[in-house]
């Protein structure tokens, strides 16, 4: 894991209260880089949200790229965190990468890939675009 | 009055530290603790298979489980209850063993754009089959349906199914004039009464329709049952949907024979626990006042909607007298999905989503909605609080 | 080694004043306390509906019942597991998912007389749709099937459906000869698990067969709630076979895309406490070395028919190694039914009459048997027991 | 309830065993008017028991006829009491009698009319035959 994710993984772990989770991970939204609205299609979008949620990722010189874009805070500041873990590492990083990382937040609910849990489908696509 | 929250047990749940809030009601209901004791009861005292032994437990759990339905025909003044694992069983089942047998090319089924989801895919799969007609009610500005388009579509319609009460808007549908007016030209009326029997005693034979389906899981009973109630005219002209044990009366090799009674439509070892779990529910229930318990929860939904809508929220609903005590709402600047989860966070329970309702929500021009939905248990103490930690998200998020 | 009975809060039970001896396993089975406690568990602190909202109570009620899934799938090592209410409505979901899309005129559908109900009329009734041709297995007099009819029926067959373990004569058939061969002609072969599920752990994957069908109430889970397995290949030519909320991916007027997943087959609100009892039946029996207690309860099994022949009953069934612990009787000079009352007066649970397999009973030329069938909890000592009761009854009545 | 009836199942309720319950329900099978097994048809048939059972149940100068035979003998006994019930009574007498006098029997397990309760179906067959 890099450092940058395993200080806000930290981060969260320090925080009880859970409305101080989500003003956090409000501002980790704006670590992701956006994929602009005109970009959004049926292929970018992320099945289980109830928001509309977008990602695009792929690989550049073995390097992960992604971007991504949700009309819900949580989900935006959630894809942020995953930016933070994926966005410009290498593919053999990103394939050791296992998405219980995202439990440390303490945020989800349920761990089960669903209609009402996007989370862990947005990850999904992630290991899908690097092949897995 | 309010039903003792003590007879609850889940009531007492702390969700993330706090004191658990439980406003998705229209999605599942809690049970009360004798509901969850008489399924103990019987897995613990009187376990054993239904309809086919002598021995003891195998009579007192024939007993318990028949007693169910006398108890559910009575509670429903239905001539026929069959048992299905929920009001979507029900629904598939009447289009199967009815639709199947009693429809032919180019009748129509008429539905409403209020339908669940649950009510309008059986029926798409029918037409699959049979070359039949699908035809929607449009819903109004004002969340009701419009009747006028209603008379207007009468034309060819051999079934009009329509929602007792919408789990997403709460209202409670004119289904007395539409089994009138379908009747006058000969069309069968299924209801939808998922929503509607939660909250009221419906006297199905009285109401003049011809299918009711229901789930027990919405009115305190447990998951996996619920029910069809036909009048005798309609059970006689269904044939067997799905065959097994307990359904037939002879099996040869050349062919079968079937039960003449309602377990024709219950094939293989039924829901035995489910019923008797159901059977309390109803038991309990014949002890609320239910009418007075309905008004109540209705003025904590009005006064609910009239808050959030002071807050600044878009109310999907109207809060007449014998509407649901459903309260879908948005926040232009608040994506439901954030609020749920900060609601949850307070420990709030509500749901949001299109509610399995899809076209209604596109005829709403939404994608979904936040609903929060109250029943028995529910105070307007926690109204209060919940319209005020609503306050506190928008101030902080919003 | 036996379970513990003390796991096992029914055996307390007294039946007319007497001790229970409750050998009724074939028809169901008791539920270890940690079942009850389970579904307890669920009502009291986290009952919610699953797949939809984003409240806690509501994403620990989905891992829950998704976690059954997952349980099942590993224990039977199978790619696809839906939930049914049980055995019977597993095998209907088969014949309409995938018989109705993947049968044509002309078609057979090969079963065998051993075959339950549940495995008989839902093709009986396929057939009054589609224009197939059902054809039976014989049994023959050593209670095994005539795998020589077997070989000679294979024309023109597209599904073969087989009991593995029969409930009558105990009997488990070679299923392995019987997928291998049918796969050889290009047949799909269905296996109705109920009696073989409850003794041994099947490793679907490797049996090679096409789908398999069982109930939890038959191996200490709660009543209404089955599975039918199904491998990646039959799963992909299944058509959704009930409509309604949760299986669907988008709903319109225009029609409806579905889900991708089990969802596709379970519409509407699941059978969630159900799932949750089933998971912990199946993590108690991870517990337990299955093997073991099968040899131990077919041992009882022998010795029980071999005293009962000794008394001058006729037997129906052989106890090799792995056939299941069950005994079906007659005597001469008693009715099943009155033996069945005796029994019952000194608290043994026995089962009488057609055991749902009325062509297996035809070929046998009987009515009925009376049918002792021995599960886990049982031991040795109820066998004596229930021999001596037999003796009494015989030399009061016989 | 005519004396005989009552009679006999005061008897029942003084017998404490079941065992022994059956041993007098046994002799009660005397009691019965025989209908000769040439004489069972599908019509006489009496669903819900795993026995052979059949009665054949008619009126004759305003008083009920019953006869009856099945294989099993506890179905034979509870044939012997009801017509000990209902045999050479009047339609009224029979149109009064509900069949729970059969519960003091307190041999019936159940109450329901199933499968395996041919019991109430014999009797239901009796108030059928006088046409209710
Ligand atoms: C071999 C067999 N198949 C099917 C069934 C039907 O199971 P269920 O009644 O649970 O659907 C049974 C049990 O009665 C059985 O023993
Ligand atoms: C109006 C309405 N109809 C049908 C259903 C489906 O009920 P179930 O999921 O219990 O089958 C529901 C509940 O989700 C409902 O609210």
């Amino acid at each position: 894991m890099n450092e940058a994710l395993e200080e806000i993984l930290d981060e969260f772990e320090e925080i009880e209260d859970r409305m101080e989770k989500f003003e956090f991970l409000h501002d980790l939204s704006d670590e992701l880089n956006q994929l602009p609205t005109e970009e959004w299609t049926d292929s970018t979008r992320i099945d289980g949200c109830q928001s509309e949620a977008h990602v695009k990722v792929w690989i550049d010189s073995g390097l992960v790229q992604f971007r991504g874009g949700a009309d819900a805070s949580i989900v935006a500041g959630l894809m942020g965190i995953i930016s933070i873990a994926v966005h410009g590492q290498t593919v053999e990083y990103v394939r050791a990468l296992q998405p219980e990382f995202l439990a440390r937040t303490g945020l989800l609910n349920s761990l089960t890939p669903s209609r009402s849990n996007g989370f862990r489908n947005i990850f999904s696509r992630v290991k899908i675009a690097i092949g897995e | 009055m309010v039903v003792p929250r003590t007879d609850f047990p889940i009531l007492n749940r702390e969700i993330h530290g706090k004191k658990l809030v439980y406003l998705d009601n229209a999605a599942t209901t809690q049970k009360p603790k004798v509901v969850i004791d008489a399924m103990n009861n019987y897995y613990e005292n009187y376990n054993s298979n239904v309809h086919r032994a002598v021995h003891l437990m195998a009579g007192e759990a024939t007993d318990s489980y028949e007693s169910c339905r006398t108890t559910l025909k009575n509670w429903f003044n239905a001539e026929r209850a069959i048992f299905t694992s929920g009001t979507t069983e029900a629904i598939n089942l009447a289009a199967h063993a009815w639709g199947k047998e009693n429809l032919r090319s180019g009748d129509v089924v008429l539905m409403t754009e209020m339908e669940h989801h649950s009510d309008i895919v059986p029926w798409q799969l029918l037409a699959d089959d049979l070359d039949i007609e699908l035809r929607y009610i449009p819903v109004k500005e004002d969340f009701t349906l419009d009747l006028e388009a209603f008379d207007a579509s009468l034309d060819g319609v051999k079934l009009v199914c329509i929602v007792h009460t919408s789990n997403v808007l709460g209202v409670r549908n004119p289904i007395e004039y539409v089994i009138e007016k379908s009747h006058s030209i000969g069309a069968k009326v299924l209801i939808d009464a998922a929503q509607g029997v939660p909250h009221k005693q419906i006297d199905f034979e009285k109401s003049g329709a011809d299918f009711m389906a229901m789930s027990a899981h919405k009115m305190m009973g447990p998951t996996g049952i619920g029910a069809l109630l036909v009048t005798e005219e309609i059970f006689q002209s269904m044939r067997p949907f799905m065959g097994g044990g307990d359904m037939i009366q002879t099996v040869t090799l050349k062919g079968s024979t079937y039960q003449d009674n309602e377990h024709k439509f219950e094939a293989g070892t039924p829901k035995i626990a489910e019923a008797i779990g159901w059977k309390a529910a109803l038991d309990y229930m014949a002890n609320i006042d239910l009418e007075a318990e309905h008004s109540r929860l209705v003025e904590i939904a009005k006064w609910t909607s009239s808050q959030l809508e002071d807050l600044g929220a878009t109310i999907y609903g109207r809060y007449s007298e014998q509407d649901a005590a459903v309260v879908s709402f948005l926040f232009d600047n608040l994506h439901p999905e954030d609020l749920a989860h900060y609601l949850d966070a307070m420990g709030f329970a509500i749901r949001t989503g299109h509610h399995c309702a899809q076209p209604l929500l596109e005829r709403l021009g939404v994608k979904g909605t936040a609903r929060a939905s109250f029943y028995l248990y529910n105070t307007m103490e926690e109204a209060v609080e919940f319209i005020e930690a609503v306050k506190y998200v928008l101030e902080k998020f919003g």
